[in-house]
C-alpha cells in the first residue's frame, strides 16, 4: 500500500482519506498521487451522499450547518483529481458535481424577494437527502450488528430415523429448465458486452462422455467412441466434442501417424 | 402413546426449518391435540433446556432450536468455509427494503444516490430474504421488494418491528434553517 | 468456560454428519482436554437423552444425534407435508450444468453473477442429477461439472439434444432491468 504521499506544507490541501489508520492528504496541486490510493479511496465510499457525509463528518459539522461553497470545492477539487489521473469516476459522482454548483450559484445570486421562505434555501433538498441516507446508512450497521444464523449462531438438528418415504423429491419441468437457461443468457447479454457463445448439445453431451470414460479407462481410442448406430454425424459430433476438450486443455491426443489411431488420454494423468 | 413434548421436540429436531404450531396440529391431525395443548407443549419445551446447549426459539415462521450463542466458537471450527461477509452497499440496500419496503429498486437508488447493481438484488434473492411482491404501477412496472420470514428467521426475529429503531429525521425547526444561509455566504 | 458435555453435544447438533472423537478433541485444540476426556463426555451423553425423543449413536465415522425410532410416523408426516420446490438459484445453476457442461463452479458464478453456495451443488450431487467428470487444468483444479443419466431419465428424455431448444435470443430493450424478478418470487 503506498500512502507515501509527499506533502508541501506552501500548498494547499485538504485531507481525503484515513487508509489503514493513517491519514492520507492529497495536494490539490500537481504532485504526484499514486492512482490506487485514490481509487481505494473512492472505493471505500457508497456514492456521493456517502463522500460528502464524509466531508460533513471531517469538518465536524451537522449536516444542517453545511457551507455548500466548501463542500462544492472540495468536492469538484477532488471530482477533477480523479479526471486527471484518469479513474473512471460513476456518472453519480459527475452528477453530484453538478448538482452542488448549482446549489452554489443560485447561494450567491442576490434573493429576488424578502421571502423568508425555507423552500427558497437551495441546500434545503441536499440537506434532506444526506440526512434520509444517513439515517439508512446508520441503521444498516446496526442491522449487520444482530447476530445472524451460519454467522454468530447455529441451527440445531439431529439425523432422522427411518421412515417410509412418503416425500416426494422437487420435479423440474424441461421447459421450465431452458426457460431459465435462455433468461440467464439475456440476463448475461443486459449485462455483459459479449455474448454467451451457444455451441450445440449433442457436442457438450459428448465432451462430458468422453471425460467420463477417461476417469474410468484413462486411456481411449477414439473410434471406440464412436457407435455405428450414430453414423456419420456420430464421428464428427466426437470429433469435434475432442477439439473442444484439446481446446480447454482437459484432454490429451497422441496420434502416433498419418492416419493412425487417435488416442485420448486424461489430462489428469500427468499430474 | 409417546408424550406430546417428545413428538414435538422430535419434530422440531428433524425439520431443517422453523415449524410453527398450527403445522404441528395438522401433523398430529388424527390425535387428540389441539392448538391449546401444543402450544402448552412448546412453552414447556420452551423452558425445558436451561441446562443444555440448546434452546428452543420463536421466529417469524415459527419455533426452531438453535446452539446457544456461546458454543459458536467451537462450532464455527467445525466449518471450513467462512460465513459470508457482506458489503456495506448490499446491506443498505437490505435495511432499505427492510424499512421501506415495499420498494422499487429505483427508489432505493435515489436515497442511496447511486445505483444498485443487479448482483446485490440477486444475491439478496438467493439467501431468500428479499423477495417481490408486485409491481409498481408506473412505466416499466418495476418490481417491488419486500423482506421473507426467512430473513426474519435468520436473523432470530418474530417480526419486523423487532428490528433496531429507524434513528429519527432530526427534525430542525424552518427558523434556524435562514440565518444559515447568510453564514454560508460570509464564509465564501 | 463451558462444560465439556455441553460444548460436545452442541458440536453434534450443528453438524449435519457424524463426528469422530479425535476431531473434536482437535476442535478443543487449544483446551485441556485429551482423547480420554473427550470420550468419557461422550459416554455420558451417550446414556444422557433416555427421556428425550433422540439419542446419540455410534455409527462408522463417528458419533450422531438421531431422532429414536418410534417418532419415524410423525416425522414421515413433516416431511411429506409441504412437498419442497427447488430454489431459482438451483435451477439456474442447474440449467447452466445441462446447456453448457462440462462447466466449473466458477463459470456458473461467473455467469451467474453469485457465488453458488456448496448447498445447491451438493443437493444436486445427492440427487444424482449432476456428477463430478475431471478438473480444469487452472489454479485450484476446480471441478468439471456434468449432468448425469438420472438426470436424463427424470426429465425423461434419451439424450441431451433433447432439451428444448432455446427461442431466439431476440434484443432486449435497454429498460428491461431485471427480467428475472417475476420469476424469483417463485422461489422466495
Amino acid at each position: 500500500m503506498d500512502n507515501s504521499v509527499e506533502l508541501k506544507p506552501s500548498q494547499q490541501e485538504f485531507n481525503l482519506a484515513v487508509l489503514n489508520g493513517e491519514e492520507v492528504s492529497f495536494p490539490t496541486d500537481d504532485l504526484y498521487i499514486p492512482p490506487n490510493a485514490l481509487k481505494i479511496f473512492l472505493e471505500s465510499f457508497e456514492g456521493p451522499l456517502d463522500l460528502l457525509l464524509y466531508f460533513i463528518r471531517k469538518q465536524n459539522l451537522d449536516i444542517l450547518e453545511i457551507n455548500v461553497l466548501e463542500i462544492t470545492n472540495q468536492y469538484v477539487a477532488y471530482i477533477d483529481l480523479m479526471e486527471k489521473i484518469q479513474f473512471d469516476l460513476a456518472g453519480e459522482y459527475l452528477v453530484m458535481a453538478a448538482y452542488l454548483t448549482e446549489i452554489k450559484s443560485r447561494m450567491m445570486l442576490p434573493k429576488e424577494s424578502d421571502s423568508e421562505d425555507e423552500e427558497d434555501d437551495p441546500r434545503s433538498e441536499l440537506i434532506r437527502r444526506l440526512q434520509e441516507y444517513e439515517r439508512y446508512k446508520t441503521v444498516s450497521k446496526k442491522i449487520d450488528s444482530i447476530p445472524r444464523v451460519g454467522r454468530d449462531f447455529f441451527v440445531a438438528s439431529s439425523g432422522l430415523p427411518e421412515f417410509e418415504s412418503s416425500q416426494k423429491l422437487p420435479e423440474v419441468d424441461l421447459n421450465k429448465l431452458s426457460q431459465i437457461f435462455s433468461e440467464l443468457l439475456q440476463r448475461q447479454k443486459l449485462s455483459a458486452s459479449h455474448i454467451i457463445e451457444f455451441e450445440k448439445l449433442s457436442t457438450r453431451e459428448k465432451m462430458s462422455k468422453i471425460l467420463d470414460l477417461l476417469i474410468k479407462e484413462k486411456n481411449i481410442e477414439f473410434h471406440k467412441l464412436c457407435e455405428i448406430k450414430e453414423g456419420k454425424i456420430g464421428i464428427i459430433v466426437n470429433f469435434l466434442a475432442l477439439l473442444e476438450l484439446a481446446k480447454d486443455s482437459l484432454i490429451k491426443i497422441i496420434q502416433s501417424k498419418d492416419f493412425g489411431i487417435i488416442n485420448l488420454s486424461s489430462k489428469d494423468e500427468v499430474h | 402413546m409417546s408424550k406430546l413434548e417428545n413428538i414435538i421436540e422430535s419434530l422440531y429436531f428433524s425439520a431443517s426449518r422453523p415449524i410453527s404450531e398450527s403445522e404441528i396440529v395438522k401433523i398430529l391431525d388424527d390425535s387428540n391435540f389441539d392448538l391449546k395443548a401444543v402450544k402448552n407443549a412448546v412453552s414447556v419445551l420452551e423452558k425445558k433446556y436451561q441446562e443444555s446447549s440448546f434452546e428452543l426459539v420463536k421466529v417469524a415462521s415459527g419455533h426452531r432450536f438453535r446452539i446457544k450463542q456461546e458454543y459458536s466458537q467451537w462450532i464455527s471450527k467445525l466449518w471450513s468455509e467462512k460465513p459470508q461477509k457482506y458489503s456495506r452497499a448490499l446491506l443498505e440496500t437490505l435495511s432499505l427494503i427492510a424499512y421501506k419496503q415495499p420498494i422499487t429498486r429505483g427508489e432505493i437508488e435515489e436515497v442511496r444516490g447511486v445505483s444498485v447493481s443487479s448482483q446485490i438484488i440477486r444475491t439478496l434473492l438467493d439467501r431468500s430474504w428479499i423477495k417481490v411482491v408486485g409491481h409498481r404501477d408506473v412505466p416499466g412496472r418495476p418490481a417491488l421488494l419486500a423482506t421473507t420470514k426467512e430473513f426474519l428467521d435468520d436473523l432470530n426475529i418474530s417480526k419486523l418491528s423487532e428490528l433496531p429503531e429507524l434513528p429519527e429525521l432530526g427534525s430542525i425547526p424552518s427558523e434556524v434553517q435562514i440565518p444559515l444561509l447568510d453564514e454560508a455566504q460570509e464564509s465564501a
